[in-house]
């Protein structure tokens, strides 16, 4: 029997080769080098290489037959978002990790590979491919949320997120078991066409295996009601992972949902629109109401940060293009947001303190401008005042919901954005109460690369505000791959 | 229409250049010299100025009736079919204004330079003067609604900002909400105009709006809308019954005062009611309360700012005074005249209140003119320039406010009615009166300063320069339109013609010129015979004591002039008081009953809910994992059914 | 006769018996365990379909999903470790400094 | 016959697979487990898959354990055993949880409505080395190489989390 060797199309994956190479090449400089400056670097260079390689690759998309790795827009434009969100995640932990007994050689090359893990879980045309990005993405997560091993509730945070993890990952390997055995294939081409023909009550066991694996899926984007890992662990990660978990990881499986649910399981999407429906509704209000009275501002954005899936949700459940546009659109401007206040949290950080309650934040404004001004433009945009980012996406959001007639859902989503407000304008108003008759004085901290990249991102988030339409037009042309398969 | 091409493609560039120099100086503004802010702020002002004069030129190079170029720059929203776009629209009109706000601003940036060299909060302002410069060019530019009102809440907000900019003075920081409140007062009809608007159009650009007007609207409807957009205007713009929040806001720094309480953010108003003017054409009732609101804000303010004693006062009354006679002139059907007036009081009143400011700052703010005088020998260029101002503000043939003054008056009689030309004529002889009142209080006569005023404080050059070049344009920034009565051209209303359809309004050829020179020449008589009644009071020997004669034997008048007509008290009574009171009363009765339950109990509903809904959150492996599991199976009970 | 079916069902109860242990035992090391068999439970599932349908490609998803085990327990264990030596302890229920 | 050792085999998995979740003493759990695992591979075996059966003898039941029984033996034996069985709340939710969940999922499970018709006959060789090999560096090359990666990122993981340092 002779084997035949598959043509393998190097360029049509050298974003991911590259970030892998990257990733390998930073663990040997790791290793014959003590310069953990070096490995920074090398990572750095390897994730713009990656940026820059899926930047030409825009608008060339490759048809995918039989392969494993699916070509496209959509692919290219989530390739550069989690190329950039990788940059921004390793700028903000310059400084940080250093003063938090990270061992640094190894912390870089693991955001790569958990950037591989992103990439290729969106490329993934395939149900094998995806479990295993899934899972590579999962596992260096597990190791980074763990990676402050002098602090508890770091190992706290990684054992809980190893273990719910785990177990959600085994239901999604149920699922794709059952899956599999309803249709006889785990290719994402194959099952659509067969899905495509299926008429009727469909079948129980093809149903089941969907279920199962949403679990799974769920689990990862911290959909209600398989969320409650999340205030958990991202309260105990070091703080630019969890800025990095709470965008990237979250992005990466919501995108994957999206691929899943527009491509082959689109047939079965109609029995899902009630159960999600609900679980909007409960994402949303279950997050913010239980972000309202958070003493600690890390736990409070994690509960918002489940809020914000609700959102997703509500014009997920349109599934037209429309609604798939404002959803990409608002993974990105979510990603800006989210790595801004985590940043802003990170940038605070002096020596070993960080400032994790409420209480840290009082008259802010006053010892730490920079930060202060920039969490408040993000805050703002997180409970969607106009003229910021997060108004934009909101808009677009719960606008493809009422265009596809969820008008009570889009109801109840404002109504939540209102009850936001309260914590997320709490906090500004904390940070500007005035100081005592002795107001302190503070050394202003966090690192100069950190702040520059605080004020680009602050800056990003007023200007994609004001003058969304680029961005707009580079997501119609993500989200067009998508329904063109 | 007109698509956009060549240098007016470029047309963004004059509102972004001002935010560009706002956005350095809110960025880095405190990191560099208060020179660096100067050239930037000023030059960002100046190239924008310099493109408007660009822009100026190559649309005179257009036929007239090409005149009307539209940007659309971009989309802000577009999701499926519903648009919001961000539109410019150049016309005569706009172009008027952006070349006047330009330069008018960017020469009171510079004088600002000098007024403001001492102050440490230099960035602060010059962020706030230029993001003001934006919104307002946003403003006048704008192609839509929707654009329109951005910029209309925008100049709002840095004039908010810019009235307590002193925000350690008690009352900037409470004249700033005043103004906030009651702009915003006028600023609620006019967003509901807009959605009237919308729901009538179901568009909010421009150029399908208004061509399309007179066969959308009924003439009812035309009616609420243009009174709804006019309500706006009446904030913004100062007028009856909404006015008194414009004295107050002279807490200011001067130079602002000078900018947006009299040259532009004010003149807004007027600005949108000739943007509108279609609409307003097919209501004689919305034209009618539009003439009656401005003649009777002309009048009684004129008379206010007779007894006034501070400087700054008596300018903010004279400019409510002279929107008036703006909006008497769109109310009576002459809209060219109304902006010629626009252009020509900017001018003198710019440099009236920055003359006023370097007095203050000579005087060490010192704001009172009993106790001022005899200031000519001091500062002679703030002097003579003043004088121009005055005489341009009294309309004294020959300068900038005469003509335009006049294209009002002559509107006036010929459309309002003897009456309404009366009023004017006496309000004529106030302005000239008042004008000349503060002129020769403040330059001449004897010395009446305070004693801690142990030197006068020159201006610097570069107070000074813009002082004697905006003099210039008040001396002869008229000739832009000299009526065809006078052997002129009326090269204003002609530019102005194509954005008003001439059949509806009368200013352009007039039904006799004898009677325009009879008509000018009475205003002229009336208003020297005010400067003269000035001069009798104030500068000849022995006249002084004339009004405190007339003080004492008028006192009721008097007391009721100075308290500006008892409006704050009559709201005080009318409006604060009952509803303080009805405020109390609804707290004791229905608060602690009805309403306490419903707000509080759902507030503190959802407060108890976020004390409860983490508690969930147990801490618990397991418990998550089984919250997953209960999850799987509630949702697969659903899903398999 | 046998079918395939059977198989699934054993399957199926290996996975539940997983899922069962994970929700009621404490010990983190256990609930490692109970992951390993939720996981052979899907393997059987996969490997019967394989033999109902005659396709490879469930073997080949099983081979993977052993070397995932393997990575997560290695990963695992190690976190583990890390617990244990910051506290001494592998009770599941006294990891709860994070909560509400 | 064979359905004498299928069902020895089922319940040799179903038992040991409980004794998992019910023995107190970890190191019975994991020996419990060890079992489980012999048996899933002789049924492995039994569905035609004999290279499967072989990795998981060798790898799982190996290698895994190995790793598991390591560690239970490293941390100290008393600390590892200490805590009593309490059934709480948690504990009654888990198992009526639990036990709806086996419901629901069994309930389902009938293979006969796959959309895949059933094989008749299987291919000869199926299931072995070289059948899986040639699919494995064929079609699954990718997954293959990421295999690798995921292997690196676990020593990695594992050198970062139990700080070895360079000297």
């Amino acid at each position: 029997m002779e084997i035949i060797f598959p043509a393998v199309n190097i360029a049509s994956i050298a974003p991911q080769l590259i970030v892998a190479t990257f990733a390998i090449l930073a663990l040997l400089v790791e290793v014959f080098s003590k310069s953990s400056r070096l490995v920074f670097a090398t990572c750095l260079v390897g994730l713009f290489v990656a940026f820059a390689l899926s930047f030409m690759q825009w608008g060339r998309g490759i048809p995918y037959e039989n392969s494993l790795v699916a070509v496209d827009n959509y692919t290219t434009f989530f390739n550069a978002l989690f190329a950039i969100v990788a940059i921004i995640t390793m700028l903000l932990s310059l400084g940080y990790v250093d003063n938090t007994g990270i061992d640094t050689g190894k912390y870089y090359p693991l955001i790569l590979f958990a950037t591989l893990g992103m990439m290729l879980l969106v490329s993934s045309m395939d149900l094998l491919l995806m479990f295993l990005s899934l899972e590579l993405l999962s596992i260096s997560m597990y190791v980074l949320v763990g990676s402050q091993r002098d602090r508890w509730v770091s190992s706290e945070a990684a054992i809980k997120y190893i273990l719910t993890g785990a177990f959600a990952s085994g239901f999604l390997l149920f699922g794709i078991a059952l899956v599999y055995g309803a249709t006889g294939t785990i290719s994402f081409t194959k099952l659509e066409s067969l899905l495509s023909g299926l008429t009727g009550e469909g079948l129980p066991l093809l149903k089941m295996g969907v279920l199962l694996m949403m679990v799974g899926l769920g689990f990862k984007i911290a959909m209600v009601p398989f969320h409650m890992w999340a205030p958990d662990v991202y309260e105990g990660a070091p703080t630019p992972i969890t800025g990095f978990l709470s965008t990237g990881s979250k992005i990466a499986a919501f995108a994957l949902i999206l691929r899943l649910f527009n491509n082959p399981f689109n047939h079965l999407f109609s029995d899902w629109v009630g159960i999600l429906w609900i679980l909007a509704v409960l994402s949303m209000t279950i997050g913010n109401v239980a972000a309202l009275l958070q003493k600690n501002v890390k736990r409070m954005l994690a509960y918002s940060s489940i809020a914000h899936v609700g959102y997703l949700l509500v014009a997920f459940i349109a599934l037209s293009t429309r609604a798939m546009e404002a959803v990409v659109l608002y993974f990105t401007l979510y990603a800006i947001m989210g790595l801004t206040a985590f940043g802003c949290i990170t940038s605070l950080t002096s020596g070993e303190k960080e400032r994790l309650k409420q209480e840290d934040y009082t008259s802010l404004g006053y010892t730490q401008p920079v930060q202060a001004v920039i969490l408040s433009v993000c805050l703002l945009s997180l409970a969607g005042i106009p003229l910021t980012a997060g108004f934009i996406g909101k808009f677009y959001l719960f606008s493809s919901a009422v265009d596809a007639g969820y008008v009570g859902l889009a109801v109840i989503a404002v109504l939540n954005s209102a009850v936001s407000l309260y914590y997320y304008l709490g906090l500004m108003l904390r940070m500007y109460a005035l100081p005592g008759r002795f107001a302190p004085v503070e050394v202003p901290v966090g690192s100069p690369v950190g702040k520059i990249v605080l004020l680009l991102l602050g800056f990003s988030i007023l200007a994609l505000g004001i003058y969304p339409s680029p961005l707009v037009g580079v997501v119609k042309g993500a989200v067009t791959a998508l329904s063109a398969l | 229409m007109v698509e956009a091409t060549g240098l007016f493609n470029k047309l963004w560039l004059v509102p972004a250049i001002p935010l560009g120099g706002a956005l350095f100086n809110c960025l880095l503004g405190r990191r560099v010299s208060n020179l660096v802010v100067s050239i930037v702020s000023c030059g960002s002002i100046g190239l924008a100025g310099v493109m408007s004069l660009l822009l100026f030129n190559a649309l005179l190079k257009l036929p007239p009736a090409e005149r009307h170029i539209e940007l659309s720059v971009y989309n802000w929203i577009f999701s499926g079919d519903f648009r919001v776009p961000i539109d410019l629209l150049l016309d005569p009109l706009s172009m008027a204004m952006i070349t006047m706000v330009s330069w008018v601003s960017f020469l009171i940036h510079v004088y600002s330079v000098g007024y403001m060299r001492k102050d440490e909060s230099f960035a602060r302002y010059f962020c706030y003067l230029n993001l003001f410069v934006f919104f307002m060019l946003l403003l006048v530019l704008a192609g839509n609604f929707l654009v329109l009102y951005i910029g209309w809440e925008g100049v709002g907000l840095c004039s908010y900002l810019l009235i307590s900019f002193w925000y350690e003075r008690h009352s900037a920081a409470s004249a700033g909400l005043k103004a906030f409140v009651v702009t915003r007062f006028g600023d609620f009809f006019f967003a509901l105009g807009i959605m009237l608007v919308f729901v009538q159009f179901k568009s909010l650009y421009f150029g399908e709006v208004f061509p399309r007007a007179h066969e959308v609207l009924t003439p009812a409807m035309a009616t609420w809308i243009a009174l709804l957009i006019f309500g706006g205007a009446i904030g913004k713009s100062a007028q009856v019954p909404l006015h008194t929040w414009l004295p107050d806001a002279m807490e200011a720094p001067t130079p602002v005062s000078a900018l947006i309480h009299a040259a532009t953010m004010v003149t807004a108003g007027v600005y949108l009611v000739a943007r509108c003017y279609p609409i307003f054409q097919l209501t004689p009732t919305a034209l009618c309360i539009v003439a009656i609101v401005g003649l009777l804000t002309a009048f009684i303010s004129a008379s206010i700012a007779l007894v006034h004693n501070d400087i700054k006062r008596i300018l903010a009354y004279s400019t409510v005074s002279q929107l008036g006679h703006m909006f008497l002139g769109l109310g009576v059907g002459a809209p060219t005249a109304a902006i010629f007036h626009l252009l020509t009081h900017a001018f003198a009143k710019a440099l009236l209140f920055l003359g006023s400011g370097a007095v203050i700052q000579a005087l060490h703010e010192e704001m009172d003119i009993r106790r001022m005088g005899a200031l000519k020998g001091y500062i002679p260029s703030t002097c003579w320039t003043f004088l121009i101002g005055a005489l341009a503000m009294a309309g004294i043939p020959g300068f900038a406010g005469f003509f335009s003054k006049d294209a009002i008056l002559h509107a006036t009689f010929v459309n309002g009615g003897m009456l309404s030309w009366l009023i004017m004529i006496v309000t004529a002889s106030f302005t000239a009166f008042y004008c000349f009142r503060l002129f020769f209080n403040t330059f001449f006569g004897e010395k009446r300063w305070d004693s801690h005023v142990e030197h006068v404080e020159h201006p610097t050059q570069v107070m000074t320069i813009p002082l004697i070049l905006l003099a210039g344009l008040a001396a002869f920034g008229g000739y832009m339109g000299v009526p065809h009565a006078l052997g002129g051209a009326d090269k204003i209303s002609s530019f102005l013609a194509p954005v008003f359809p001439p059949a509806h309004h009368t200013d352009g050829g007039s039904p006799s010129k004898a009677l325009e020179i009879i008509l000018m020449a009475v205003t002229s008589l009336v208003a020297l015979g005010g400067i003269g009644l000035a001069y009798f009071f104030y500068i000849v020997p022995g006249g002084r004591e004339t009004p405190g004669r007339l003080q004492q034997t008028l006192s009721g008048v008097y007391k009721f002039l100075s308290n500006g007509w008892y409006f704050d008290k009559v709201y005080q009574v009318v409006f604060v008081e009952p509803f303080l009171k009805a405020a109390d009363f609804f707290w004791q009765a229905v608060d602690n009953s009805v309403i306490d339950m419903a707000v509080r109990g759902l507030a503190g509903f959802i407060l108890r809910c976020g004390e409860v809904v983490p508690k969930l959150q147990l801490g618990l492996v397991r418990w998550y994992a089984l919250s997953m599991v209960v999850g799987a199976v509630i949702i697969g009970y659903f899903y398999l059914r | 006769m046998i079918t395939a079916n059977q198989y699934l069902m054993v399957g199926a109860i290996l996975f539940a018996i997983g899922v069962l242990g994970f929700l009621t035992r404490r010990n983190i090391i256990v609930l490692l365990m109970c992951i390993e068999l939720m996981i052979n439970g899907a393997g059987l599932a996969f490997v019967s379909f394989c033999r109902q349908m005659g396709s490879l490609e469930g073997q080949v998803f099983v081979l993977f999903a052993m070397v995932i085990a393997a990575v997560e327990i290695a990963v695992g264990l190690s976190i583990i470790l890390l617990v244990f030596r910051n506290r001494a302890t592998l009770d599941a229920d006294e990891m709860e400094s994070l909560k509400w | 016959m064979e359905n004498l050792f299928f069902y020895i085999a089922a319940m040799l998995a179903i038992v040991s697979a409980s004794s998992v979740i019910l023995q107190r003493k970890v190191m019975y759990s994991v020996l419990s487990l060890i079992v489980t695992l012999l048996s899933v591979a002789w049924m492995y075996a039994m569905l035609s898959a004999p290279f499967l059966a072989v990795v998981q003898v060798i790898l799982y039941a190996g290698a895994i354990m190995v790793l598991f029984l390591f560690v239970v033996m490293m941390l100290k034996y008393e600390k590892t055993e200490t805590f009593r069985f309490r059934p709480g709340l948690l504990w009654c939710l888990g198992l009526v949880a639990a036990i709806a969940f086996l419901i629901e999922i069994v309930l389902p499970l009938n293979m006969t409505e796959s959309l895949a018709p059933a094989a008749t006959a299987l291919a000869p060789g199926f299931g072995s080395i070289k059948s899986l090999g040639s699919i494995l560096y064929t079609q699954y090359l990718l997954p293959i190489e990421l295999t690798g990666i995921l292997l690196l990122v676990a020593v990695v993981g594992v050198a970062l989390l139990s700080g070895v340092k360079k000297e």
